[in-house]
């Protein structure tokens, strides 16, 4: 069964028609990045998938997005029960101001879970998980803004794999950190494939080329080119999907 | 223009002038075994030092390329490409050296018309300049086509070497005290069978710039 | 988790009422302040209870409260002053009967009065008579005065405030007007060069240890009663400005001016200064960077870009003396005369409502008079509110 | 070029100069009613009721009424106001409704204090039939402060980084889970030192109490929320301008003066302590 | 005669030690990037150069720094005249809230330039250097906002080009920005070296080695290495550049 | 471990792979032709595709890493350098195949011990075994300085290279019939001669992996 599976999706804010019908299919356990220029619809598209669009006015959307086979748009779909399966990590590093392990506790705790051995393992697994743990083992009770830029963007996907989601959504979510921290989500984001699915918007090409099985190019909310990430970075089948990537767009 | 168009313009200009270099080598090598030439064998000899410079001069811009502006698409497969070439050329005009040398080494090695002739000597010659002439046209015009002609006048040029052998081996027999410079020439067509060789994988590495195609290790029929 | 669904529902109901509320309050001020202000302009010009009568002859069918009040003032003597035949104007109050009648005409219990007061106006042509109505006859023979009431012209035209005189009280608004006007002026133009001058030295020129300790004594100050800064006024201002110009007295135009320029400036001082400080450190930096100097980079740039907050600044500070009651109240005299000068005692719109609302018999006229001017304040912070609205949004227009 | 360096040297001195001149006005204000009230506290100043015509005796009656009104006030604008303020922030995101509100509240906090008198005496004294009482006071008073509470609570909450919510409702979590789970606990400090200056502002106001709670003179303390009770600018305003003897009652005005300020000084210490504690262990902990 | 010369340069923000002994020299017409993890002194050596860093109370130099052999610190200096020689692009663009033309002329007035002719030809003459000319030769009398992120970057340049500076900073200039606006960029400086010297901070490895004729690597506040960009890129000198390069770093 | 040092790893593994697989042709196909052994070099034949192969797979990591990674330094050294061991390596690989071939097409190649002896075939095929050997190590260990050896070794392979020609003249003077056969034998040893080209390439792309020093059209002399 696929993972995520968008059929003849149309966007729209008010007027302004963001997605053009796109229709791209993810298989459990792949990277998928979006690349584009500003402003094509990557991050449209990847709000959509967890219904975060839902909170913006006047949104309109028509096509479907079934998750694991589910359509999150049909009626009787409950948002909160969907973003737990579809997990998000943000651009900027968002941790609450809370203790490093009760912000991945967070998750749990809101879903109604209060049994306290269960969510002190999930916690340590998660933190383990996004290769954090020998960084915080010791200050689990410290707050969590007292970690480097990188180190809390690890605890936001700490604090999102902690309520097992199945897909994990991305947005940008190393543009806002130096060179090195950059790298460690990278590498984490190839451990996390294993488990998890994970789809990723990215304004840097080359991490495009480094984190992902696939990439789907966008262009003014169209899908101009959805394939393996190798084709595309070494023979895309589009020329505008070429023009991009080689920079000799615009 | 872009400061990596121009980079990769640049490189391009520059594997073609390699390019040409190695063509005029390669012809001027096969002018002189066929004429007995040896002043234009001792200019083929001259050349090589700076067929060797432009080697590393190409080399070094492409892994400079790579290096400093992580081409991707077209752009990288060029470079790759370019790379692969590059030492391909450098490789066939050591080979016109090489009969150059020969030629130069060999002071006593004047050539039976007949076994010329019997050999193809002269038809392989103008075999290899051919191939070289149309591998530079196919790159130069991007037309992957052109290449293809390419893998089967290689395979008439192996045709070629591997009668060769016989022919010589006759005519040895019917000349033995000729031994030595009947081995001579058959170094000269080994190398021409070489030539061809590397004509052959030029031509997969220009397919593969073009069309991303790997033909290397296959048949080429397209 | 139904159960959560509808608690959260119940919230969001409660979140909205109180989100309301201060729609519902600014509804309720208008409605009220309104409501009452209203009521004015069916107000007899006339004294409650009483009533003036004219003899039948005389062609005059209106009086306004201020042609009333100089009439009995003796300042207007003849009919043709207010639009009459040219007669002198006899004014005749209940006392003065006993001038026309003796007492015994009158009768012991005066039950003879409605008689002699109808009698007396039919024969006196130019009689203008200020009379009770109990004391009016069934068949009384002349004009009576008795439905006019205080028309909008005459309120906000009106020259006079002066709700206790009689026969008619004197509800003019202008005094009272030009008198916020000149306090609020002399405020604003005593406040603004220096509140603005602290805004700039404390955004950009001060180092940061002196703003540390200037910022907070400014929040201080802000925060400081406005009972206290009129107090302060009253001790120390009023006597000095007496001293210094050798008035007759210290409460004026001029010390209620001051009082509202220092009570004005923390307001303009913190928002021109917050306005200054969102100019981005960039914005700031570029201007330097391209050789200009300090000064250069504050009027060209920081300035310019923070016009609109220093422009609400400049409004707001506004709005604060016109609204401020307690301080002027005590240092302006409250003279309800129309000012020639700042340095005579004025009377304004806050400050007369704060004197006069405990006195005011609740339903009087003065009462609704007093709403009126509430309603005329309410409508001028209105307008300033709205205007700082359109200025703060002006910023991103363009 | 010299030109442009001797403005720049022009300007800036006067500039300090105003603002030094401005400062030390300020501050003499400050120091006159400090030095002057300083000496008339004592224990009975502040714990005895007036005396002869308010020439003797104490302001105990006056603190106490400020201080009920101050709770009374209190406990209606805070619930009403937060609330409000979370409406507003959280709810009305960006529809016209929510827009009409906020011009509606910037609207009440323009409105002059001796407005919200009139209201106050019209709707609670009169409609409502509360009289002068605690009840009117506080409840005119409340209006008065409530724009500031909504203003502070919807700034604070402004303040809030959309990604926190964002990042709460990615976890699942219900939009009210993440207000007062997320949002509310960020934006706690805020509002409460916004409260606190909101209750400076309160503790001072005397046109709106003029004619809905404030008392001239009540030497004993109220029984009930529908009693008149003295309050300390009320009392300062009257000892100061239409006391029996004006001239012998001036010392007690200074003393009031000086109780009033203080009143200030406490709450905005207490406001600024709070903001650094609550900085200082959002950093630390 | 070098550019950029710096000597023995220490720099402290009050107490703490931000440069330790800089000595980097550029020559005429050359771009250096300077590069390393985040927090390691680029923006303040940069700053250096301009004396932006004067701004900051509390900070203290020792050391020289010579711009066209002239001592920048020296006593006597003019800082805004300096700051006339030696441009600066900052992270994010900031144009003025004037017009497009008055943004570029500002720069001409504040130092004293009335003739209106003068400062219309060299306006133009700036727009057309920022490669910007085409896109907004028909609406110089717009508001500069109206620009696109990229096109306002430009902008930034071209007002920095319009008083001729010898030396132009540029810190993160293109971070903010999209891959094209960034590629633009990145042609620009290419082009700009033909007239003028630069020094760009980047955390973008990628853009350093694609802009730069030489790159410094700062680590702790020391420079590590400084050679040609071809050098660092294939063969640096010290193993800590090679691992910041090749991401192998922390 | 970062992914880009994984995908390294795996590159480097297979390199070495290759390697080992090279150097077990090129011993295999000596062995054969020392002993005559038809069935050995059938072997050899046979393995041939498998290394084909191999060199597209390790041709195409490379291009991978250099697309999707932007290997800079040690790293981008290290893929420049195996992607030209890798074609150098089949180039070997494609020696022994061809010396293989030789064997299998001429069934009555039967070498005058002599010859064998005089002509120190023997000792030029210990030595290019030796060579890919050194050039492993060189590469597995990143000691240059093995590599340094592989340049003189080079030297004697041509040096026994040339003075071949001479031997096999004077035995086909000497034994004209078998002049086909010695010509198929002087194959043997260019192809030998190649081979030990070939590993001194490897060890040239070894340095400029380790020390970034180019060496190619240098002499040696380090
Ligand atoms: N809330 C909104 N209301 C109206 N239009 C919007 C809104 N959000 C985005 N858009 C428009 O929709 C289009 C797609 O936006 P989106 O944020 O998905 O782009 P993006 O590809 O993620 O760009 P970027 O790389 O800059 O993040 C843009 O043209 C944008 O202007
Ligand atoms: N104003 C300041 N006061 C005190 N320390 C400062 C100040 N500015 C910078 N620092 C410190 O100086 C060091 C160098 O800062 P700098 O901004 O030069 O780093 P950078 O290399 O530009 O980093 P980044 O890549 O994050 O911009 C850092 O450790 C920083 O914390
Ligand atoms: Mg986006
Ligand atoms: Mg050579
Ligand atoms: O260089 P070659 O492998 O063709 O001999």
């Amino acid at each position: 069964m696929l993972t995520i599976d968008a059929k003849n999706v149309d966007f729209y804010y008010s007027e302004f028609h963001a997605l053009k019908n796109i229709n791209l299919e993810v298989e459990k356990n792949k990277v998928v990045a979006l690349i584009g220029p500003s402003g094509c619809g990557k991050s449209t598209f990847l709000r959509l998938l967890n219904r975060m669009n839902d909170l913006i006015d006047g949104t309109r959307m028509t096509g479907s997005v079934l998750i694991e086979g589910k359509d999150i748009y049909a009626p009787g779909i409950r948002v909160d029960e969907l973003r737990k399966e579809v997990g998000m990590v943000f651009q900027k590093p968002n941790p609450f101001p809370k203790s490093i392990f009760e912000n991945v506790a967070y998750g749990l705790r809101v879903n109604g879970i209060s049994d306290k051995n269960f969510i002190e393992e999930r916690v340590v697994q998660s933190i383990k998980s996004a290769a954090l743990w020998d960084e915080v083992k010791d200050k689990l009770n410290k707050s969590a803004f007292a970690l480097s830029g990188g180190q809390q963007q690890r605890l936001c996907i700490a604090r999102t794999l902690a309520i097992s989601p199945k897909v994990v959504l991305m947005d940008e979510p190393a543009s806002a950190l130096d060179p090195i921290s950059t790298a460690k989500i990278e590498e984490l984001i190839y451990e996390l494939k294993k488990d998890y699915t994970i789809m990723i918007v990215t304004h840097n090409m080359q991490q495009a080329s480094r984190v992902s099985d696939k990439t789907a190019y966008f262009y003014l909310g169209e899908m101009i080119e959805y394939d393996d990430t190798i084709k595309i970075f070494t023979n895309p089948k589009e020329l505008s999907t070429q023009n991009y990537i080689t920079g000799r767009f615009g | 223009m872009r400061h990596l168009e121009q980079e990769i313009n640049s490189l391009r200009q520059d594997i073609i002038e390699m390019w040409r270099m190695t063509i005029s080598q390669v012809y001027n090598a096969g002018e002189a075994i066929l004429s007995f030439d040896k002043d234009l064998a001792m200019q083929v000899s001259m050349r090589e030092r700076k067929i060797d410079a432009f080697e590393l001069k190409i080399d070094s811009e492409c892994e400079n390329i790579i290096a400093l502006h992580q081409p991707v698409a077209i752009d990288l497969r060029l470079v790759l490409a370019v790379l692969k070439i590059n030492s391909n050329l450098e490789r066939i005009a050591d080979f016109a050296y090489g009969i150059s040398r020969i030629l130069l080494a060999n002071p006593s090695l004047i050539l039976d018309a007949e076994l010329i002739t019997d050999s193809k000597l002269n038809s392989m010659i103008q075999q290899v300049n051919k191939m070289l002439a149309q591998g530079l046209e196919a790159f130069e015009t991007e037309k992957p086509q052109i290449a293809a002609a390419i893998f089967s006048e290689d395979y008439q040029v192996d045709e070629i070497n591997a009668n060769v052998s016989r022919k010589i081996a006759e005519y040895i027999k019917k000349n033995p005290e000729r031994a030595y410079e009947c081995l001579q020439l058959m170094g000269v067509f080994r190398k021409l069978e070489r030539i061809g060789d590397h004509c052959s994988n030029i031509a997969e590495e220009i397919f593969f710039f073009t069309d991303a195609k790997i033909l290397k290790h296959t048949d080429k029929k397209l | 988790m139904q159960v959560k669904r509808f608690f959260e529902k119940l919230i969001e109901g409660f979140l909205l009422i109180s989100g309301s509320i201060t729609s519902i309050t600014i509804l309720l001020i208008v409605i009220f302040l309104f409501k009452e202000a209203s009521g004015l302009f069916t107000t007899p010009v006339v004294e409650e209870g009483y009533v003036l009568a004219f003899n039948k002859e005389n062609p005059i069918k209106h009086l306004n409260a201020y042609q009333i009040k100089q009439i009995f003032d003796s300042e207007i003597s003849n009919w043709n002053e207010v639009g009459g035949k040219d007669m002198p104007i006899e004014v005749v109050r209940l006392s003065d009967l006993t001038n026309y009648y003796t007492e015994e005409e009158l009768g012991a219990e005066f039950e003879h009065i409605p008689a002699k007061a109808s009698e007396l106006t039919a024969k006196t042509p130019g009689i203008v008579l200020f009379l009770p109505k109990q004391y009016v006859a069934k068949k009384f023979d002349g004009i009576l005065l008795d439905h006019e009431t205080i028309r909008p012209g005459d309120f906000f035209g009106g020259k006079e405030w002066y709700p206790t005189s009689t026969p008619s009280a004197q509800f003019g608004l202008l005094p009272l007007i030009l008198g916020t006007f000149w306090v609020s002026l002399g405020a604003i133009l005593l406040a603004l060069p220096f509140g603005l001058a602290v805004a700039v030295y404390l955004a950009e020129i001060a180092s940061m240890r002196v703003r540390n300790v200037l910022k907070p004594l400014i929040e201080l100050l802000a925060g400081i009663p406005s009972v206290v800064y009129g107090f302060f006024g009253l001790v120390v201002i009023v006597p000095f400005l007496q001293q210094t110009f050798g008035l007759p007295v210290g409460e004026t135009a001029l010390a209620g001016s001051i009082i509202l320029a220092i009570m004005a400036l923390p307001t303009i001082i913190t928002v021109a200064e917050d306005s200054m400080r969102t100019v981005p450190r960039a914005m700031k930096e570029a201007s330097l960077a391209l050789g200009a100097t300090h000064w250069q980079t504050i009027y060209k740039v920081i300035v310019p870009y923070a016009k609109s907050g220093i422009m609400s600044a400049a409004v707001l500070g506004i709005g604060r003396a016109i609204g401020e009651t307690m301080a002027v109240l005590m240092v302006t005299g409250n003279a309800a005369v129309i000012p020639h000068t700042l340095l005579e005692p004025v009377r304004t719109i806050p400050a007369t409502i704060a004197a006069e609302l405990g006195e005011a018999p609740v339903g009087s006229g003065h009462y609704q008079a007093l709403f009126a001017l509430g309603a005329i304040l309410f409508l001028i912070t209105m307008i300033i509110s709205i205007s700082v609205e359109l200025i703060s949004k002006k910023k991103y227009a363009k | 070029m010299q030109s442009k360096r001797i403005s720049q040297a022009i300007a800036f001195t006067l500039f300090k100069l105003m603002s030094y001149a401005v400062i030390v006005i300020l501050v003499l204000i400050l120091g006159f009613i400090i030095s002057r009230g300083i000496g008339v506290i004592n224990w009975e100043f502040l714990t005895a009721a007036p005396e002869e015509g308010m020439t003797k005796g104490g302001i105990f009656p006056a603190i106490v009424g400020t201080f009920y009104l101050i709770i009374g006030s209190s406990l209606f604008s805070f619930p009403i106001g937060i609330m409000s303020g979370i409406y507003m922030n959280e709810y009305a995101t960006d529809n016209k409704l929510a827009s009409f509100i906020r011009i509606m509240t910037n609207n009440l906090s323009g409105v002059p204090s001796v407005v919200f008198g009139l209201f106050g005496m019209a709707l609670f004294v009169n409609t409502l039939g509360f009289g002068d009482s605690i009840l009117a006071g506080s409840l005119t008073l409340g209006l008065l402060s409530l724009p500031l509470v909504i203003r502070t609570t919807e700034e604070s909450l402004k303040a809030i980084d959309n990604s926190f919510r964002e990042g709460s409702l990615a976890l699942g979590a219900t939009k009210l889970q993440t207000i007062q789970k997320v949002v509310l606990p960020m934006a706690f400090p805020n509002i409460i030192t916004g409260l606190i200056l909101s209750i400076g502002r309160v503790s001072g106001e005397t046109a709106p109490i003029l004619f809905t709670v404030a008392a001239y003179f009540l030497p004993k303390l109220p029984n009930s929320i529908f009693d008149q009770v003295m309050a300390l600018p009320y009392h300062l305003y009257v000892i100061s301008t239409s006391g029996t003897d004006i001239e012998s009652s001036r010392a007690m005005a200074y003393g009031t003066a000086f109780v009033l300020i203080s009143i200030i000084l406490i709450i905005n210490i207490l406001a600024s302590v709070l903001r650094n504690y609550f900085a200082k262990k959002v950093k630390m902990n």
